[in-house]
């Protein structure tokens, strides 16, 4: 049905896209696949005419279009969920939905008719099998609530293809099922659907078809069936990989503690009771499911959360003032789960955003030491191989990935003796994400601590010691990882949920 | 009125931080209590409309007597009718009479600045005048002044040259001393600019400072009102030659007999009173 | 403690948080109406607020609206003279009273859809642009009166709206009253309305979203202007006069009052219901104390007091819950 | 186009970016040439320029530093009037000069701190606690001098620093151009200025890195205030007078340049060398009017027109690159 023929794009002197050719068929799921930066989203963003095209041309059932602004993509039912949420934060559920949307009115007054706005979207969440309470803030929605919101309001009006770049980067396993069942639902009515991630895994069980972009040129496309995750893989980076298996470790059991946590519970309850405790030299695993106060756990940690009672020890002295500076001077250093709005500060270039957690370094009172840093910033940026075109680039010019190890490096200067890592390999690409693993090995190694919370149950055996998992803002579970399979992690956050549940009737 | 004993006087200004409408209010203030009145001074920092809404407020509280210094009353007629149907007495101090009111004291604008303009013409004789105006047409005696001047300086034919330039209010001093330090950079040539006529003292000192600070001569400045800083540079030979002395006291008093007069049920002598103007020049300056 | 206290002591904290700003106007109307109840708290009195809290409302309105869309207008003072002035010159110059209004309407509905054009299609900031513009009309209006205000020769079919009373309430009220309620109703029942608001909350997505962006600004700019010259005419009726500087004086408490508007009801977010409170308080504020004879700088120093207490009063009450 | 034009045009159009402010500047000053070459364009000029611009640049220092932290001062105005009664009131009390000027300037430091801390402790908006502390300090300001302008008995020591020369040039001049290079430096050269403008840049991830966020905001309310009231105290000593209302009508100007200056050097940050620049083309602006006889409502026109024109220019410099 769409067809995209030797689509150009320009940034400066650089081409995000070079002579891209794609075509998407009816009812075709259709994935996208590449590095941190390789173009996807960009592609997505002419396709959707949020940046127009340098050269090339895009064909709807072997008719020429130019799509000039949002407006006209959607109008010829291209819509698509962004790979950073665009909803209306102080609007409920039902009005995000009808953004941009003509709302019904009375024809006199042009009062908007709330009830059929409702109404509609109720239908629609029904047809589509959803189950969200629309009635919410978004600013009050988890990050699969908004994705599924985003999802619907592509739904609202007739949607012939579907982009969604990176809809389960934020999401657990089960709330990706959501979402799976919701696009196979969409395909089984006709539409098309283009689908960029990172998941190796989802891309292999749920498309027809894959594209594979590497440095803003198409490498090629291929029928799933064909494929691997290797040979994806493999195309994405043009080069043979040795597939980096998990190597288990042993922890000295007589290393000291590096954190000890008991009975600690945040001033708002999010985080209720938490007891924990984490080695020199491990990688403690926290899983949950979405909401289970994970995020709040590490913030509380760090400082930046208000501890209501409970005992924190990091190394062996019991903490009592809290702030993300004392955290940084005592060596604990969070990464934080939204990189964009927490991690970053997007009008500053590379340099200065690695060095911003250890300024005292590179400076005296009176001046900064410019020299000094611009060799330290040159150093880790060939150490994580951050690509970009100078330290002086600013940092929203980079691909996600990329900006990703511009946090790690800013973490890594400061010599942390605890890692605090919220969904560290959120929407990086897999040589990436194997990147960051290693290197946060490579840091257990060195005898500092990692506590790490990911979303993926994958991600957490391959390279937790440990595993605690979050319920409600309380550990319920606690597994040393051996022998021990998702579906039994998965097993006790479900079950602890009914469990719950039988409590409150 | 009210029953109470103690009468209640409401002193309204939108320009309490000029130096001579403050003089004025500071004496109303000191007459009142002498008269045992309970003075209230209001000041609205140069806006009309609020001066407005703070009449209205001190009309509902029943006050026995209200005094609008140094405002025009054409700005707040409908006030000045709703004072009346409640009879309480509206009286102008510096201001001017339109109907409803009780009286307006005031030194006549438009003489003063036919004193002060003829004094300056007289004093370049026949030389050809190149003249600096620095005014805020926007105040109401300010712009009578400058209405006065234009006429003047039309009948005169050695004028030659009008520079007109309207001085920023709040910060008049700073802001004229700027202006005319640019127009002396601008005509550079003794002769170019011979006299500078304030429309009040304030540009008057500001002009008098760039003019001694630029060392320049053969310009002489003059100013209306006669603040003290301004009687002060006259008497020191500077620039400023003149300036006209309005008899703020004068105005205050006149003001206060025909308050008592009306609290006592008595009618106003005279609904428009001037206090006469003297010309301040160095002779007279010291006394 | 116990499961209702709690509930309860949540829901006292939700109110204080959502209605905070109201509260603390209903604190300040109950301190001044005992101690003056003989000249605060009358019907004249109330009647005399309403009466001069019109323009403000009516300005702050129209900040209101360009603050939904994440936007400022400097230029709001400098509009409302400009306006005032225009229909002014037009009553001297004996032109009916319809066109009088209708003519510097007309000419601010113009200028602030320019000022909109030259900050949507240029991109830049709003800030500079209206302060220029502010500057630009500014000029305009001394052209136009010379400096000098205008009060000779209006008839007095001009004063009608600004002087008169229906049913012994002002004009001016009843028209503050229907616009306040007008905007209430766009802001938040018609599609036009929120979209300011999905623009104001996220441009860019709601640029992706197809809402037109430019164009909604735009409009918006139209109606901040567009209220701010209503604003200037009435308060030239009012007075029977129009002054060439007359509306600057509106410009700050105009922001004072949608600032401590976002503070209410919608929290963070610039809504109707609490710019009007918000101006009610500051119109108040000048009353009561004038009232009480509060000497005008310790009048100053309270209304700063006040309006600093009322928004971190209204903070304390929702990190608190 | 061959390769070596395209480059070539590339880097004009982006020499045009940066330096769009600088560059509307610099033909200001030719057109002003040319047309007055013997008045405007000479080495009196020059000297005179740079000391009326004075105040106005160390003010807008302030300004810039607290919108580099993402905030606004609305009481810089009213700062600075105060900080100039304060040390006028001293000089007349017979104070030694030193004093004179270390009195306000501590004082103002205190109330920077104040509105930093406010705002950063109670989380709430910088627009309206600083209008709020703005009318505080005005009414304070009122009640030390009864509205009235302070000038009888101000010693000549007083006067020293706003009206003595140095080799010819004003020391005025030598303290605009030593703090505007104290503030470049500060902000461009030391970690502390990298501080404040991660802060600006993005608050929360400025925190996460362990940017001791309140603190440093607050500091920069405290230099802010301190610049503003030393702007004051030059100008009392410069005119030998203290009003207390002469600060007020640097607010908007102040912030005019510092918006000007976002536009130049830095894209879109407040920087110290674009806020000199802005204030120099209003400064500039100002003068070169004045001496073309440019009548006030036209020099008004014109300077808003100039200021608008100026920003798009240098967005279309942008966009175009
Ligand atoms: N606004 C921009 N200005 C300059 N360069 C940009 C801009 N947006 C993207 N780029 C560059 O274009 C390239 C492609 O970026 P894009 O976001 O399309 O990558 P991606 O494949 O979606 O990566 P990711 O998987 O990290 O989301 C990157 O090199 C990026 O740095
Ligand atoms: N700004 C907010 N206001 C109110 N509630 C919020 C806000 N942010 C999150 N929540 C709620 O707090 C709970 C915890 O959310 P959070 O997403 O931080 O947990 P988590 O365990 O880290 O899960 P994940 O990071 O996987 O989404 C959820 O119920 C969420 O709806
Ligand atoms: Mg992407
Ligand atoms: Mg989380």
């Amino acid at each position: 049905m769409l067809q995209v023929k030797q689509l150009d794009k320009r940034f400066g002197h650089h081409y995000a896209l070079l002579g891209v050719s794609l075509d998407i068929k009816d009812g075709e799921i259709h994935a996208l696949v590449g590095e941190n930066g390789a173009g996807k989203s960009t592609l997505i963003k002419i396709l959707t005419g949020i940046y127009s095209s340098d050269g090339g041309n895009i064909l709807l059932h072997d008719k020429k279009i130019e799509i000039t602004e949002p407006k006209v993509a959607r109008k010829i039912g291209i819509q698509v969920v962004h790979q950073d949420r665009q909803l209306i934060n102080s609007f409920t559920g039902y009005e995000n939905l009808f953004l941009g949307l003509t709302y019904p009115t009375y024809k006199v007054g042009f009062k908007i008719r709330w009830k059929a706005m409702k109404q509609k979207a109720e239908q629609l969440k029904t047809n589509l099998g959803i189950s969200l309470d629309l009635g919410k803030l978004a600013e009050h929605m988890t990050p699969s609530e908004k994705t599924m919101l985003e999802i619907m309001r592509a739904a609202m009006l007739d949607c012939r293809l579907l982009i969604l770049d990176e809809p389960t980067a934020a999401l657990n396993d089960e709330e990706s099922e959501l979402l799976f069942d919701l696009i196979n639902k969409l395909v089984a009515k006709g539409t098309s659907i283009l689908y960029v991630s990172h998941r190796m895994n989802e891309i292999l069980r749920l498309s027809h078809r894959v594209t594979v972009m590497r440095n803003g040129k198409v490498a090629g496309t291929y029928f799933t069936k064909d494929m691997s995750k290797e040979k994806l893989v493999q195309l994405m980076t043009d080069q043979t990989t040795a597939a980096n298996k998990h190597i288990k470790r042993s922890v000295n059991s007589s290393k000291l503690d590096v954190l000890q946590l008991e009975g600690v519970s945040s001033f708002d309850q999010k985080v209720q009771d938490v007891s924990l405790h984490v080695k020199q030299g491990e990688i403690v695993g926290i899983f949950g499911l979405a909401g289970s106060g994970r995020t709040e756990l590490l913030e509380t940690i760090y400082g930046t959360r208000k501890i209501r009672n409970g005992k924190l020890v990091i190394k062996g002295r019991n903490i009592t003032s809290f702030s993300p500076k004392k955290s940084l001077s005592r060596g604990v250093i969070l990464i934080p789960e939204d990189r964009r709005a927490d991690g970053l500060i997007l009008n500053m270039s590379v340099r200065e955003n690695m060095t911003l957690s250890t300024l005292p370094k590179f400076s005296s009172i009176f001046r900064m030491k410019k020299k000094k840093e611009q060799a330290v910033v040159h150093t880790w940026m060939g150490k994580l191989q951050v690509k970009a075109v100078s330290q002086e680039q600013p940092i929203t010019e980079l691909s996600g990935g990329n900006q990703q190890k511009v946090v790690f490096a800013k973490a890594l200067l400061s010599d942390p003796i605890l890692f605090l890592c919220d969904e560290p390999t959120q929407a990086v690409d897999v040589m990436t994400r194997e990147e960051i693993h290693r290197l946060l090995i490579e840091q257990a190694k060195k005898d500092a601590a990692v506590l790490l919370v990911s979303s993926d149950v994958q991600e957490v055996l391959d390279i937790a010691d440990r595993i605690y998992v979050l319920h409600e803002g309380k550990t319920v579970a606690e597994f040393p990882n051996k022998a021990v399979t998702s579906e039994q992690i998965l097993q006790v956050c479900y079950n602890q949920r009914k469990q719950s549940d039988v409590i409150n009737e | 009125g009210s029953k109470k004993d103690t009468k209640k006087i409401a002193i309204l200004t939108p320009y309490l931080s000029s130096v001579t409408t403050n003089q004025m209010v500071n004496l109303l203030k000191k007459e009142s209590k002498a008269n045992g009145w309970d003075a209230n001074v209001v000041d609205t920092k140069g806006d009309v409309g609020q001066l407005a809404n703070r009449m209205e407020d001190v009309i509902a509280t029943n006050v026995d007597a209200i005094v609008l210094v140094s405002t025009d009353p054409n700005q707040v007629k409908a006030q000045i009718q709703a004072a009346k149907e409640k009879n309480i007495p509206v009286f102008g101090c510096d201001s001017a009479y339109i109907d409803g009111m009780a009286m307006n004291a005031t030194s006549d604008n438009t003489a003063m600045s036919k004193m002060i303009t003829e004094h300056l013409f007289q004093q370049l004789g026949n030389k050809p005048i190149n003249l600096v105006v620095l005014t805020y047409r926007p105040h109401p005696g300010v712009l009578k002044r400058t209405l006065e001047l234009d006429k003047l300086r039309k009948q005169n034919p050695n004028v030659k040259k009008v520079i007109e330039q309207q001085v920023n209010v709040p910060g008049p001093i700073e802001n004229s001393r700027k202006q005319m330090e640019n127009l002396l950079l601008a005509n550079k040539e003794d002769g170019s600019i011979t006299a500078v006529w304030a429309g009040w003292d304030e540009p008057a000192i500001g002009a008098t400072q760039a003019i001694q600070a630029a060392g320049r001569k053969g310009i002489i400045v003059t100013g209306i009102d006669g603040n003290s800083q301004a009687v002060d540079l006259i008497k020191k030979g500077s620039p400023l030659v003149a300036t006209v002395k309005q008899n703020f006291t004068g105005m205050a008093e006149l003001v206060t007999k025909q308050i008592e007069q009306v609290l006592q049920g008595k009618a106003v002598t005279e609904k428009e009173q001037y206090a006469p103007a003297t010309l301040i020049t160095k002779e007279n300056a010291g006394k | 403690m116990n499961r209702m206290q709690t509930t309860y002591a949540v829901s006292l904290r939700k109110w204080f948080r959502v209605y905070g700003t109201l509260f603390a106007g209903i604190l300040i109307i109950l301190c001044f109406s005992l101690l003056s109840p003989d000249s605060f708290a009358t019907v004249d009195n109330v009647i005399n607020i309403s009466r001069q809290i019109s323009f403000l409302v009516i300005i702050s309105l129209g900040a209101t609206l360009v603050m939904a869309v994440g936007e400022f207008d400097l230029s709001i003072g400098a509009m409302a003279s400009l306006g005032g002035v225009v229909a002014a010159k037009l009553a001297v110059a004996g032109q009916p009273m319809w066109l009088c209004i209708l003519i510097p309407l007309v000419v601010s509905v113009v200028i602030g859809y320019i000022n909109g054009w030259i900050i949507t299609k240029f991109k830049v900031l709003s800030f500079i642009t209206t302060l220029g513009m502010g500057t630009v009309l500014g000029g305009i209006t001394f052209w136009l009166t010379d400096g000098a205000t205008i009060f000779e020769n209006i008839p007095d079919s001009f004063r009608y709206l600004g002087q008169k009373m229906w049913f012994t309430v002002p004009i001016l009220s009843f028209i503050m009253l229907f616009l306040t309620i007008v905007f209430w109703y766009i802001m938040s029942h018609t599609a036009f309305g929120r979209k300011l608001y999905a623009i104001g909350g996220n441009e860019s997505a709601s640029r992706n979203a197809g809402v037109a962006v430019a164009q909604n600004k735009n409009l918006a700019f139209a109606f901040c202007a567009l209220l701010a010259a209503l604003a200037g005419i009435l308060m030239a009726s009012r007075l029977g006069s129009a002054q060439p500087t007359s509306g600057d004086g509106l410009f700050l408490p105009a922001y004072a009052a949608a600032f401590l508007g976002m503070t209410s009801f919608k929290e963070g977010v610039p809504n109707i219901w609490g710019t009007f409170v918000g101006a009610a308080i500051i119109g108040i504020l000048a009353n009561g104390l004038t009232m009480l004879e509060v000497p005008s700088f310790l009048q100053d120093v309270v209304t700063g007091c006040i309006v600093i207490v009322a928004v971190i009063l209204q903070k304390i009450g929702r990190d608190a819950s």
